[in-house]
């Protein structure tokens, strides 16, 4: 039987790899990006799995919240990320040490 | 008009301050130095009711005023002085005003803000002196610190950075936990701020010794007592005169005054306990001291030293207090440890304005670059003497008056701490007047000493009034003792009442 | 579901400002470079009419709005106040300097106000997604900000970091409201707290959740080890930008605090026996805020000691100031939330005015961000001296400049509640509250390191002499402001009576009562 | 039983794709992961019966965020092999504490405290309309942040013109306002020749538009 | 006019001198000066003589507070005047040798840029030295006792141009300062026993303590009367200059000649006889106490007239001879013969005033040079003040019918009756000191008034003196051709005025002051534990009987030897002295005079370098080093030491934030998960 438990799991793990994720990736930050969608991707499934859990539709309504955020959020990310390509000429994240101390 | 005089104590030089400051920028120095002096000396003597009219047969507040400040946690404006405060609120705007006489010609940079930041000081050490309600006094203590910083730092000598942080960082590490010891309390006074309901607590004697320990820090690091009082001498030597006057003879009264009016009244069964660690570092002040400052070849250093020595006499003198130690009352060493903190605010101001008339004119404090100044200075060698005198306890001179009483005490309590203690009778003298020896006497000893002046008009005013006030102390120290009587005998009785909780 | 269910009326100051800023954002189009002060002066004018409505619509109670979503109480109104007022003054010192360096563009005025409006949401959300949404309006608005100096290599840099941290902690916070959703069942504030409070909620999942809440809030405030990203941020953000992340958010943040730690999570509103039949929840992020503030206190003090850029410094103070909020609220009893609120509303002024120093003395191609640009400012200006060293001994808690008074109250709040409370026995509510003696002297102490490095500004600024000559070219509107600014900080610490006693009362009014 | 397959199924793919999204040399191929990782999570969302929105992640994202990405990803002029080099050096440390996590995440979860062990997803009723729940929901209930939303997503709009937009030098482009309103004048200089003296010939002052070009 | 209003008058009128031409020295003009200084002390000196008068003719003696100083829990401290005979003759002396040493001064500082200074100063120093005396209780004491140090100490450095003189007036303060010490702590323990300061109260009190001990180390408990005493009595070992605390007294000769005659002879260094006769109540009342005194004063008495032999200086001859009889009223004080101690303070006033005086003319008459060795056959020169030195001479060495006979004879009796432990060795001390003390005192006089003319054989000699090789100009000394000339009027006149109390008024005084009621109610003598003055006074038949009896006693024989070996010394065999000298020399006695005991060595390189080195290394070390080093900016380092660590974690890389973040999650987490976890099952 398909239960909580399975979803939970999933989340908890899919979590832990994006977080391995964003401190692993020590030279793209494109997919550094990636990784946080992957840990709203996380989130997600740990909401609509109580939501459906509970009958309460209010978790969906907050991953439908969840994922408008997330783009507004990609495309804010992405804008950055192309202005400091210019002004960078990389996106390595190592290059990104000049704020340090 | 008596019903806030201690508020125009505390807030007439601190108008004059802002008042200087805003007329008395750029080149208008003259008004500057003007201003601060006519605002010195309507500070001075909106004081002098505070003696004629102090009744000296009560023990309590005086001049009484009471009015809420931050009523959520029941801060009022609360002032007051007793026979031992009032004292101290007069010695400050006297040594105020000698302090503007005293930078008179010699600051020509700034003059405004220097005349400023004493006048804003005076006030704030007044208000400090006043103050009866814990945060009222713990703000005017700390927001004296911001003056005295610049002071140094602006107008110090060269290495004045080291000695500005020094004192301010040295200084607010104490009143820091002092703060949190007043927090406290004012959790135990079911929400009280005021410094009588705390003298009205009963603690254990665990919270009594945390709570000593905090204030410990407070105030031994300003009067200052061994081991916390390295800040002194660099921060003396690198003020300018006034500022070392000001320190020598008002702040470091502040940290003794802050043993009598919260250690030992709050935490008396935790005074009782450890008063042998505070005779301890007294004595150690007084032998200790006395040897360092034999040694010091900066004259300046050598006074401040002294100066530690001196208050380790105050502090020895509070711990020799009878209720600590005897069932009956003693105010011997009480009283003559205020004497003495009276009798340092003269002395060692006019010790510190006698280096700075030298110093003005050969730009060096080392004892090495004069010699036989009394050829080319007489009449200021003539004072200096006298000060020198002073500082050696000479009787009949404000010195003597304290530091005998002191002695006196302590014999009753140990013969051996009082055997400690006048050993300053042969270290006092021996470092005060060596140096006096290798500064003032002897051939002209150099082309610096050679071009030497005597002393203006100016400096002249300001030895001889303080040459006044030391003999005038000296000769007839009843009319400094008398007002503090019952004040002293409360607050010893009240020291020597157990506040343990039943 | 009608308009009047809606009671929209409580939200008016909000409805305005999007409606301004929306007005704004198109006006703009047609202004031209030249002519931006319009914008300027709009958005000024649409702050000072959203705070005119504030005020007007100010309810000395608690009501709430949307479907029981949105809550205007006296807390929530005074929070606004105060941001609304740091944001102005983040417009008018940051004008010339945005005007210098390219960023004098109408984004700069529609994104801050609609960071306003998320700051506005955030602190009178009672939803779990009504608190998010407010706060990615912010975040997003923000990030976008700090990299509007698009050709500054470190605005940039400093914008990814933000951002890349900032999703993360969006994560975490998310990944937590996901679990006591789970746990509750709802997203509704004070239904969780209801069904906390009668062990309707799975304490397990709670917990579990709790934690990812407070690393969350912890990243917004910038309290160690979330706090990695304040010290870049500021320094990379252009300094109107800086100040805007350094001032009304923290307000907003407290507010969003007390939303979800206090009311939801807080047992707020609970009679304080009941305690004992509760899973320790309480003490859970109590203890939790304790660990973080003791740690922002020290790392936050002990760094920025070791700076050279004003900018940078400031970030590592409000990490130490973070860490004195988040005592206050660690307190978790009305004393602390109010010691906290002063806090938090009092630091927005201050560090207004320390940033707008900074920005003072910046000028075309000069920043003014390193502390050796302050050389011998007494001497160039003495009365910007004195200002700034107001808003230094302010910082450091010396009396009588208004610092003090805040970290008096969160001290007293936090003593006060160390004997208050001294461990409630059984229930397995094990804190020692009279170890916050302890943490109390740990941040006096710390208080000292912090004055250190205050100091040293002052020492720079009256000691040394001026290697920099250039007159000061401020328009006289900021040195107005900035003036009344300091000058402010000093009334304020002359008679914070008012001040405090009205947050106090507004935290008071304002705290959610189930039962 | 069907149910458990699909999700053991999917569940694994999805752990899967999510690792290589992370680790994965060239972006391209991460996005892709990336979009399978949603493509994959879709389906356990369906299982769950929460179709709506496990078609809006994949209009959503798969549609829009992931392209968006891709076009960066190919716009950027990126050295890839510089991206990739000493990617395994740090992963004792972060593979520790990565894995520590997960352990501890899942031993939550899986702790009977937290009675999550057997309780199933619940069926919903029949005639359960998720598109229609969830749309009552956000335009009744979800009003406000419903409103907000929108703003967001303006935000996000205008973030990204401010961040990106800008005006190349080497392009040239014309203003239609400042063509509308060029008069006569501007354009045409009408000179007197004498034919017998030089003619100081004025320049003509350039219109705005002209010199923005 | 009163009397109180007189007691009052004593003091103030040299005080106002003092000040007038202190203060307005400037102003006024020398002539001003010394005439409203002297015309002080002369009005002093006619109300002292006065009141004297007053007192024998059977007046009240006077017990009165002027002002009240200070009140201190419940306890008056006063200025107050306790006018009794002892006082009244104190006054006396003080006032007459005073005013003598300012006439004498307008000769002798003729020259000096500082001359009113210099008669400020000595009006001054009579005002403090009438405030000792006059005081009736401690404080007043107290206060007079600094003050006649201060003024010591001024007028030691009144040439403070020359390093010795400075050197000396250090010394003399601090050694001072050290007697003090105890002197203070003697008061202290009187206040705190006593429960008062005023001498007739604590005398009335001093029978019920006699008892009561105190523990000052645990285990062992003294008589608190004997501590007292013994620390009374260390404050007048410092100003009577005592052994060990003499050291000073010596260099003290630095000061002009007046003020060694009117200080450092006549009246200040008696100071500490006057007061342990004035605590006679209580110094009878500890036995201990009286024989420590009476084997200080017997060292003194002797080992310091052996250091006068060796001096060549006129003045240290005499200064040396000081010490000595300083010590001869020492040990009389010691064997309770208090009012014997006062009557040789008195004669010896006069004598001793008398020799400074002369060899300040002496030192004038050879331009400012005082080594005898130059000097020889002033007589001829200078023929008032030989005689009058021959006179004082006389009076020193106890000649009959001279007054010094009478009280140092009176002395030796005393000791020889005392029953004291140390009564022997002090009996020996002083007999012998009788030899010692002639000896050195015709050996200069020899050498300066008889033999031949030196200073005209040498040329310009410098003794090894160090003060001598000052290039100062009041050291130019005598050249080979010049003449000395006798001294004007006004330095002869005072020799003349002093010569003749010192040849009378032992014959005079003795009756009364040893064996009459004169200081009866004044002196206090346990007269069954020391019976000594009694025993004495049985044997007293007048003073010609006295005289006549001293025939039969060694003492007047061994000061006749030791006239007759000077004279064989110095004017027959002038080459004995270098062949005593050369065996002296290599028995190594004259080295441990020369060096005078090797005490000056032992303070300055032992006490004086040893706290200068204390305080090194406590200003190096533990000021510098351990509290500013260690802990003020040991702590200021390890902030900034954990700053530069806390500064190198955040190193700007976005995957270190994140990974602090995850690890700070990963914290709250482990914590406080598995501990609810933990607690729920």
């Amino acid at each position: 039987m398909l239960t909580l438990e399975h979803y939970l799991v999933l989340g908890a793990i899919l979590f832990a790899i994006s977080v391995f994720g964003i401190f692993m990736n020590r030279k793209n930050l494109i997919v550094l990006l990636m990784a946080i969608e992957l840990m709203l991707l996380a989130v997600n499934i740990n909401f609509i799995a109580f939501s459906q859990y509970l009958g309460d539709a209010s978790g969906q309504i907050f991953v439908f919240f969840i994922l408008t955020v997330a783009a507004a959020e990609s495309a804010i990310g992405l804008a950055i990320l192309v202005a400091l390509f210019r002004s960078l000429r990389s996106i390595n994240v190592e290059d990104l040490d000049h704020l340090k101390g | 008009m008596t019903g806030n005089l201690l508020s125009l104590a505390i807030w007439l030089p601190i108008l004059a301050g802002l008042v200087v400051l805003a007329i008395g920028g750029g080149q208008r120095s003259n008004i500057a130095r003007w201003g601060s002096l006519l605002g010195a000396l309507a500070s001075f003597l909106v004081t002098i009711p505070l003696y004629t009219g102090f009744d000296v047969l009560n023990g309590g507040m005086q001049f009484v005023e009471l009015k809420p400040w931050i009523e959520t946690y029941n801060i009022n404006y609360s002032l007051g002085v007793d026979g031992i405060s009032v004292w101290f609120v007069l010695l400050n705007s006297f040594t105020t005003l000698m302090v503007i006489l005293a930078g008179w010609q010699v600051i020509e940079q700034r003059v405004s803000v220097y005349n400023a930041a004493f006048l804003i000081m005076s006030g704030l050490i007044n208000g400090a002196f006043a103050a009866q309600d814990a945060i009222l006094f713990y703000c005017f203590f700390e927001a004296m610190l911001i003056p005295m910083y610049l002071i140094i730092g602006i107008w110090g000598g060269p290495n004045r950075v080291y000695a500005s942080f020094k004192f301010f960082l040295y200084t607010l590490l104490g009143s820091l936990l002092t703060l949190v010891a007043f927090i406290y309390l004012h959790y135990q006074s079911n929400g009280s701020f005021a410094v009588a309901d705390f003298a009205g607590l009963h603690l254990t004697l665990k919270e009594q010794s945390l709570l000593l320990v905090a204030f410990f820090f407070a105030f031994a690091v300003k009067v200052p007592m061994w081991p916390v009082h390295t800040w002194l001498p660099d921060a003396h030597v690198e003020a300018p005169t006034g500022g070392s006057m000001v320190l020598a003879a008002i702040t470091l009264k502040l940290g003794a005054y802050g043993f009598l009016r919260f250690a030992l009244p709050i935490a008396p069964d935790a005074c009782r306990e450890y008063a042998w660690v505070f005779v301890l570092f007294s004595l150690i002040a007084v032998v200790y001291i006395g040897m360092v400052a034999l040694v010091q070849t900066d004259m300046k250093k050598l006074v401040a030293y002294s100066s530690i020595s001196h208050m380790g006499f105050v502090t020895l003198g509070f711990f020799m207090m009878g209720g600590l130690n005897h069932n009956e009352l003693n105010s011997w060493a009480v009283e003559g440890a205020i004497a003495q903190m009276i009798s340092h605010g003269f002395v060692s101001a006019a010790m510190f304005f006698c280096i700075g008339v030298m110093y003005d004119r050969v730009h060096s404090r080392k004892i090495a670059d004069y010699g036989g100044v009394a050829n080319k200075m007489p009449i200021f060698a003539a004072f200096f003497m006298l000060f020198a005198m002073a500082n050696s306890g000479l009787p009949g001179t404000s010195g003597f008056s304290g530091e005998f009483l002191v002695i006196l005490g302590a014999v009753q309590v140990n013969f051996w701490y009082a055997v400690a203690g006048a050993t300053t009778l042969i270290f006092g003298a021996a470092y005060t007047l060596w140096m006096y020896k290798r500064v003032i006497f002897g051939d002209v000893g150099n082309h610096h000493v050679e071009e030497l002046k005597d002393v203006n008009a100016r400096e002249f005013l300001v030895l001889a009034v303080l040459a006044v006030t030391v003999l005038g102390m000296g000769l007839y120290p009843k009319l400094f003792v008398d007002l503090m009587h019952v004040s002293v005998n409360d607050l010893i009785w009240h020291v020597s009442q157990s506040k343990l909780p039943q | 579901m009608t308009w009047t269910s809606l009671n929209a009326g409580i939200a008016y100051p909000e409805i305005f400002l999007l409606i301004a800023a929306c007005a704004i954002l198109l006006i703009d189009v047609f202004v031209s470079d030249a002519k931006r002060g319009i914008t300027h002066g709009l958005t000024l004018a649409a702050l000072a009419v959203t705070g005119a409505i504030l005020y007007s619509g100010y309810i000395p109670q608690r009501v709430t709005a949307f479907s029981g979503q949105f809550v205007a109480d006296p807390m929530a109104a005074w929070a606004k106040g105060g941001i609304l007022i740091g944001v102005a003054l983040a417009l008018i010192y940051g004008r010339s300097y945005a005007a210098a360096r390219q960023m004098y563009r109408g984004e700069l005025y529609t994104l801050t106000l609609f960071a306003t409006l998320g700051m506005m949401i955030m602190t009178s959300a009672i939803n779990f997604l009504l608190l998010y949404v407010g706060l990615e309006l912010l975040s997003l608005s923000l990030y976008a900000l700090v990299a509007l100096r698009r050709d500054s290599a470190n605005a940039t840099e400093a914008a990814m970091k933000y951002f890349v941290l900032g999703a993360l902690a969006s994560g975490m916070l998310l990944y937590g409201m996901s679990m006591v959703y789970g746990a509750t069942g709802s997203l509704d504030v004070v239904i969780i707290a209801q069904k906390i409070a009668t062990q309707a909620a799975n304490p397990t999942l709670l917990v579990f959740g709790l934690v990812f809440i407070v690393a969350g809030i912890a990243f917004k405030l910038g309290a160690v080890p979330f706090h990695m990203w304040v010290p870049d941020v500021y320094q990379g953000a252009p300094t109107p930008i800086a100040q805007l992340i350094g001032t009304a958010p923290k307000l907003a943040a407290f507010a969003f605090v007390m939303r979800l730690l206090a009311e939801a999570l807080g047992l707020a509103g609970i009679d304080l026996s009941q305690i004992r039949q509760q899973p320790m929840l309480l003490p859970s992020w109590s203890s939790m805020l304790m660990v973080l503030a003791v740690a922002s206190l020290v790392i936050g003090n002990l760094a920025a000691i070791a700076q050279t850029n004003i900018k940078r410094m400031f970030a590592y103070s409000t990490i130490s100031h973070m860490g004195f909020l988040l005592l206050g609220i660690l307190v978790a009893n009305e004393v602390g939330y109010s010691a906290s609120f002063f806090y938090a509303f009092t630091y927005v002024l201050t560090a207004a005015a320390g940033f707008g120093m900074v920005q003072l003395l910046s000028r075309e191609g000069f920043e003014a961000d390193t502390i050796d640009a302050f050389k011998g400012l007494a001497k160039r200006s003495p009365w910007f001296a004195f200002m700034m060293l107001m808003v230094l001994f302010s910082m450091a808690g010396i009396p009588v400049f208004v610092g003090f008074f805040a970290k008096l109250s969160v001290l007293q709040a936090l003593l006060n509640h160390a004997v208050l409370v001294p461990g409630v026995d059984g229930a397995g509510i094990d804190i020692d509250h009279s170890g916050l003696v302890w943490v109390a002297v740990v941040a006096v102490l710390m208080s000292l390191v912090g004055a250190f490095y205050y100091l040293r500004v002052v020492k720079v600024m009256f000691f040394d002499e001026p290697t920099d000559t250039a007159p000061i070219s401020a328009c006289w509107d900021v040195r107005i402001i900035l003036s009344l600014n300091c000058l402010l900080l000093l009334a304020l610490g002359l008679v914070p009576g008012y001040l405090l006693a009205k947050l106090g009362e507004a935290v008071k009014l304002s705290s959610l009562v189930l039962f | 039983m069907t149910e458990l397959v699909i999700f053991y199924s999917f569940a694994l793919i999805l752990v899967f794709a999510a690792f290589r999204v992370i680790t994965a040399k060239n972006p391209v191929h991460a996005a892709l992961y990336l979009v399978l990782s949603f493509f994959t999570g879709a389906v356990l969302w369906m299982l769950t019966k929460a179709e709506f929105l496990a078609v809006s992640l994949i209009v959503i994202y798969v549609g829009a965020v992931m392209v968006l990405f891709l076009f960066v990803v190919m716009m950027l002029d990126i050295n890839f092999e510089e991206l990739r080099k000493g990617f395994w050096r740090y992963l004792p440390v972060a593979g520790t504490v990565a894995v520590l996590m997960a352990y501890e995440m899942v031993m939550v979860l899986t702790h009977p405290s937290a009675q999550l062990r057997g309780a199933a997803v619940a069926e919903p009723a029949a005639g359960y309309n998720n598109a229609k729940v969830l749309g009552q929901l956000i335009y009744t209930q979800y009003f406000l942040p419903f409103q907000l939303a929108a703003v967001l997503l303006l935000v996000g709009m205008v973030a990204a013109i401010a961040l990106t937009l800008r005006k190349r030098k080497n392009t040239k482009y014309i203003n239609p306002a400042d063509q509308i309103k060029v008069k006569r004048d501007e354009r045409l200089t009408i000179v007197s020749v004498n034919a017998e003296a030089r003619a100081v010939i004025e320049p003509p002052k350039p219109a705005d538009g002209e010199q923005q070009a | 006019m009163d009397m109180k209003t007189i007691y009052l008058l004593i003091p103030l009128a040299p005080l106002l001198g003092a000040l007038v031409a202190g203060l307005f020295g400037w102003a006024i003009g020398r002539r001003a000066a010394h005439t409203v200084t002297i015309g002080g002390v002369a009005v002093a000196f006619a109300l002292s003589a006065y009141v004297l008068k007053y007192l024998i003719d059977g007046g009240a003696s006077y017990n009165g507070t002027v002002y009240t100083w200070l009140t201190v829990n419940g306890v008056d401290l006063n200025v107050g005047f306790l006018v009794d005979k002892l006082t009244a003759m104190m006054m006396c002396v003080v006032t007459f040798v005073s005013l003598m040493v300012h006439i004498y001064t307008i000769g002798y500082m003729e020259e000096d840029p500082g001359y009113q200074r210099f008669f400020s100063y000595i009006s001054l120093f009579t005002f403090s030295m009438l405030m000792l005396v006059m005081a009736n209780n401690f404080v007043q004491l107290f206060f007079g006792w600094e003050a006649v140090g201060l003024v010591s100490y001024l007028l030691i450095g009144f040439w403070f141009k020359r390093p010795t003189a400075t050197f000396a007036n250090l010394k003399a303060f601090l050694v001072n300062r050290v007697g003090d010490f105890g002197f203070l702590l003697g008061i202290g323990l009187v206040l705190a026993h006593f429960g008062t300061l005023d001498y007739a109260a604590v005398f009335a009190k001093a029978g019920e303590l006699k008892d009561v001990t105190i523990t000052l180390l645990p285990g062992h408990s003294w008589s608190l009367l004997t501590v007292t005493c013994i620390l009374l009595f260390v404050g007048a070992m410092g100003k009577s200059a005592q052994f060990p605390l003499h050291v000073w007294l010596p260099d003290s000769m630095e000061g002009p000649t007046p003020i060694s005659a009117l200080i450092h002879a006549a009246t200040m260094v008696t100071a500490g006889i006057f007061m342990v006769s004035r605590m006679s109540p209580l110094y009878e009342l500890s036995d201990t106490a009286l024989n420590f005194v009476l084997v200080i004063g017997a060292i003194t008495a002797l080992f310091m007239g052996f250091l006068g032999i060796i001096q060549n200086d006129i003045k240290r001859v005499v200064a040396y001879s000081t010490l000595s009889q300083l010590g001869y009223m020492t040990v009389a004080l010691g064997a309770s013969a208090y009012s014997v101690a006062v009557f040789h303070l008195m004669t010896h006033a006069f004598f001793k005033a008398l020799l400074f005086l002369g060899a300040g003319s002496v030192i004038m008459g050879m331009h400012h040079d005082q080594d005898i060795r130059n000097m020889g056959g002033l007589r001829k020169y200078m023929k008032w003040t030989w005689l009058t030195s021959l006179i004082g001479s006389l009076a020193l060495i106890g000649t009959p019918f001279f007054a010094g006979f009478y009280s140092k004879d009176s002395i030796i009796e005393a000791v020889a009756e005392s029953h004291l432990p140390g009564a022997g060795f002090a009996y020996f001390a002083v007999v012998a000191g009788v030899f010692v003390t002639a000896f050195y005192s015709f050996r200069m006089y020899f050498l300066v008034f008889h033999g031949k003319e030196r200073w005209m054989q040498k040329g310009h000699h410098h003794a090894h003196d160090d003060h001598a090789h000052d290039e100062d100009e009041h050291h130019h000394g005598l050249g080979p051709n010049d003449k000395p000339h006798e001294s004007p009027w006004v330095v002869t006149l005072p020799l003349v005025l002093l010569a003749i109390p010192s040849v009378i008024i032992g014959a005079i005084a003795i009756k009364p002051m040893l064996y009459g009621n004169f200081f009866d109610g004044v002196i206090f003598i346990n007269h069954e534990a020391h019976p000594a003055l009694e025993m004495m006074k049985e044997e007293f038949h007048g003073w010609f009987g006295m005289v006549l009896h001293a025939f039969k006693t060694l003492p007047l024989y061994l000061a006749a030897a030791g006239v007759a070996a000077a004279y064989l010394f110095y004017m027959v065999k002038p080459e004995l002295p270098a062949a005593c000298d050369r065996f002296f020399t290599r028995i190594g006695v004259k080295k441990l005079l020369e060096e005078k005991y090797y005490m000056d060595h032992l303070y300055i390189n032992g006490f004086a370098a040893l706290g200068r080195a204390i305080g090194t290394v406590l200003w190096k070390v533990g000021d510098a080093l351990l509290i500013d080093g260690l802990l003020v900016n040991g702590s200021a380092k390890v902030v900034g030491f954990f700053s530069s660590v806390v500064r190198r974690v955040q190193t700007g890389y976005i995957y270190h934030y994140a990974f602090a973040m995850i690890l700070g999650a990963l914290g709250l987490v482990t914590w406080w998960v598995w501990h609810v976890l933990g607690t729920l099952h």
